[in-house]
């Protein structure tokens, strides 16, 4: 369960989050699409802890444990090899000795850069390293993955990788949260879709049968009126 | 009984120094808040 | 009347009290026999030497309410104190030397309470500086905060190793620098001085942060 | 307590392993240890100034050099790797990631005094040998201050332009109480004076560093939190 109640923040004068509510059932996957500086990454930071909010509250069960985030930085160590980056990271998420050299392998294997792991990270291309960063943000089996505009930087190739990987993401009770500018990613990942605009959710509805090229006109549309 | 000193240059020194940095801090702050 | 203005009045109000002690110490207070006429900068000396360290103290215990009730105006309070109290230790490492020079025969001494001020003085000007070098607004009061409280937890440890480095080469006790053990009219012509270092001190702090409500309405920090 | 200390442990061999990896760092030390030392050697007169007068303050003031060296590449890591946010994302306490970083910058330091300090005896010939125990714990109570101190300032500069130069002026004021309290110690060591003479010295550097690591480890979390 994944649970955010009447959040509001801002820095100085600029309003990030403008009374946030709404809350997230294991195997839900919401995307939030908003214009830059909607306050989607202070949201976002606000779920994975990374900033307390100035009112409201927000909660994963499970705690820090259970977040994976996957932002615009790897938080891998360019000289130590994969595994290596794998297994401290599973270190620092409480996993026993065993527990991580089984995940860091199980991981590895999902993302199938197995042949990679005995590799420093500095030698990795763009797409394998956004794949090991990713496998960073999994080797703990989070409850809850955050992903901050996850597409930006990627050529199509690697986007579309990375959209067949977040599908099959979507197995057991995992919850996501995809935060984005550009309405056509992401959309058909979504069971719940938001618009988010000024700190505020304009539009927070399950995405039912809606396309994703619907989506992207209902945003256009919300974001259109003044 | 030991002459005493005379050494009063010093004193008159240290208190016009005093003085020019109090007065220097003050203009600073009186300069600094009705700067445009 | 702005706070600005309650401000200005309150520090005219000390320097023209100043004046009263410049009189007071130069005209109506006995010459010391051994240390003659120079003996009388400590009436200056030693006033701005306890405001420069008081001040120190005072950022820390705002900077420590700050950290916990996220008060902006314990920020501001926090870095005017700094900022005055960096203007005493500058009249004590100034007047220090000057009152040197005439007892000991050199301009710089080891003596105890100037090294303790010139640690201090560099304390205040790296807090400056660490303010200045952050730009924005909240993560600097954040900053300035964690220095303050480390600086106000080693005045403590300045004066330790200050006074036990000190008492290894034991001064003179006649010319005791550091303790003003004076006889009575001196004395008052002593407290008066440190009276009007406070009132400095408190209109200097107020202006000061004044100063800082009047940038922060300016660029809508 | 435990899973401070083992996550304390896992940042520190993290550190240390990055440290081996690349080594340009601890090797520049060392060999600038060495530098400063021989600079000193050259910087006095023989004949005037016997070397037993000046020999502590040689010995600190090498060491006080070697350990700002230090500090500065603790989060230097972080930053390079783009990890800090990861750090904060996962369950690590702030006061373990001071830990793991103090444990790394002392581990660090070590390895530069263990060269230092025989360089030190063979250039300067001190008598070293009856009271090497003594002077190696003075060396540890005095280091364990200062890089405390340094640790937490590094967290604090690591985001400000001039963050070399501002440490080291933030620095200075809180170096000099350990450094009297080292130099006055190392000096009777060296005096072969009865060690009761400095008992005022040692509290002093014993009390610096039990108030300044349990006030880092304190005041560590609101350099890295929002």
């Amino acid at each position: 369960m994944l649970l955010a109640e009447g959040l509001h923040h801002a820095f100085g004068r600029v309003v990030a989050l403008d009374g946030v509510s709404f809350s997230l059932a294991p195997g839900q996957t919401l995307a939030i699409f908003g214009p830059n500086g909607a306050g989607k990454t202070t949201l976002l930071k606000v779920l994975a802890g990374l900033i307390n909010p100035q009112a409201g509250s927000a909660r994963v069960d499970g705690g820090r444990r259970a977040i994976g985030w996957i932002g615009h930085q790897s938080h891998l160590y360019g000289h130590l090899t994969v595994r290596e980056n794998l297994l401290f990271w599973g270190s620092l998420y409480g996993l026993s000795a065993a527990r991580r050299a089984a995940r860091a392998a199980e991981v590895l294997a999902r993302l199938d850069m197995s042949d990679r792991a005995g590799e420093p990270v500095w030698s990795l291309s763009r797409g394998l390293l956004q794949r090991a960063a990713i496998a960073k943000a999994l080797v703990h089996d989070p409850a809850v993955l955050l992903l901050d505009e996850p597409f930006t930087g990627l050529d199509l190739a690697a986007a579309g990788q990375l959209r067949v990987l977040l599908g099959e993401l979507h197995d057991g009770g995992r919850m996501m949260v995809l935060a984005t500018h550009n309405v056509d990613e992401g959309a058909e990942l979504a069971t719940d879709v938001a618009f988010q605009r000024r700190g505020r959710f304009v539009h927070f509805a399950p995405r039912g049968t809606r396309s994703a090229a619907e989506i992207a006109a209902a945003y256009r549309r919300a974001m259109a009126d003044g | 009984m030991p002459e005493v000193p005379q050494n009063a240059g010093y004193l008159v020194a240290a208190y016009i120094v005093t003085a020019v940095i109090l007065l220097g801090y003050t203009l600073s702050l009186y300069r600094r808040s009705s700067k445009g | 009347m702005s706070l600005l203005h309650r401000g200005r009045w309150i520090t005219l109000l000390g320097l023209a009290l100043l004046a009263g002690v410049y009189v007071r110490a130069l005209a109506f207070t006995p010459v010391e026999r051994l240390q003659g006429p120079a003996q009388k900068i400590y009436y200056l000396h030693v006033p701005a030497a306890i405001w420069a360290e008081t001040a120190m103290v005072l950022v820390g215990l705002g900077s420590i309410f700050y950290l916990f009730l996220k008060d902006r105006r314990l920020d501001r309070f926090a870095a005017a104190s700094a900022e005055v109290g960096t203007v005493f230790a500058a009249i004590v490492l100034t007047t220090g030397p000057i009152w040197g020079k005439p007892i000991w025969g050199t301009w710089w001494t080891w003596d105890a309470r100037l090294t303790s001020t010139l640690l201090l003085f560099f304390l205040y000007i790296g807090y400056l500086l660490l303010r200045g070098a952050v730009r924005d607004p909240a993560l600097g009061a954040r900053y300035a905060a964690v220095l303050g409280i480390c600086g106000m937890c080693l005045v403590p440890f300045i004066h330790l190793s200050v006074y036990l480095f000190r008492t290894l080469h034991p001064q003179p006790i006649i010319l005791k620098p550091s303790a003003p053990s004076l006889p009575g009219s001196m004395l008052a012509t002593w407290l008066f001085s440190l009276g009007v270092f406070t009132l400095l001190y408190v209109g200097f702090v107020i202006q000061r942060y004044a100063l800082s409500l009047l940038w922060e309405e300016r660029n809508g920090a | 307590m435990a899973e401070l200390l083992r996550q304390a442990w896992a940042v520190a061999r993290k550190d240390l392993l990055l440290e081996f990896r690349t080594r340009t760092a601890i090797v520049s030390a060392v060999v600038f240890t060495a530098l400063v030392l021989t600079v000193f050697n050259f910087g006095r007169d023989p004949t005037a100034v016997s070397a037993l007068d000046l020999a502590p303050t040689i010995l600190w003031v090498t060491f006080t050099f070697a350990a700002m060296l230090a500090l500065n590449r603790a989060f230097q890591l972080e930053l390079e790797n783009q990890a800090l946010e990861g750090l904060l994302v996962s369950p690590l306490s702030r006061t373990s990631l001071y830990w793991g970083k103090l444990l790394a910058n002392l581990a660090f330091v070590a390895v530069v005094e263990s060269v230092g300090l025989p360089l030190f005896v063979l250039f300067f010939n001190v008598p070293v040998g009856r009271v090497l125990l003594p002077l190696v714990a003075v060396i540890a109570l005095a280091t364990v201050g200062f890089v405390a101190v340094g640790t937490l300032f590094s967290a604090l500069v690591i985001r400000t332009r001039f963050a070399e130069l501002l440490l080291v002026v933030l620095l200075l004021p809180f170096l000099v109480p350990p450094l009297i309290g080292a130099v006055q110690v190392t000096a009777r060591l060296f005096g072969d004076r009865p060690l009761s003479e400095a008992v005022g010295y040692l509290k002093l550097l014993a009390a610096y560093d039990i108030v300044f690591v349990s006030l880092a480890s304190f005041l560590f979390r609101f350099t890295v939190d929002e």
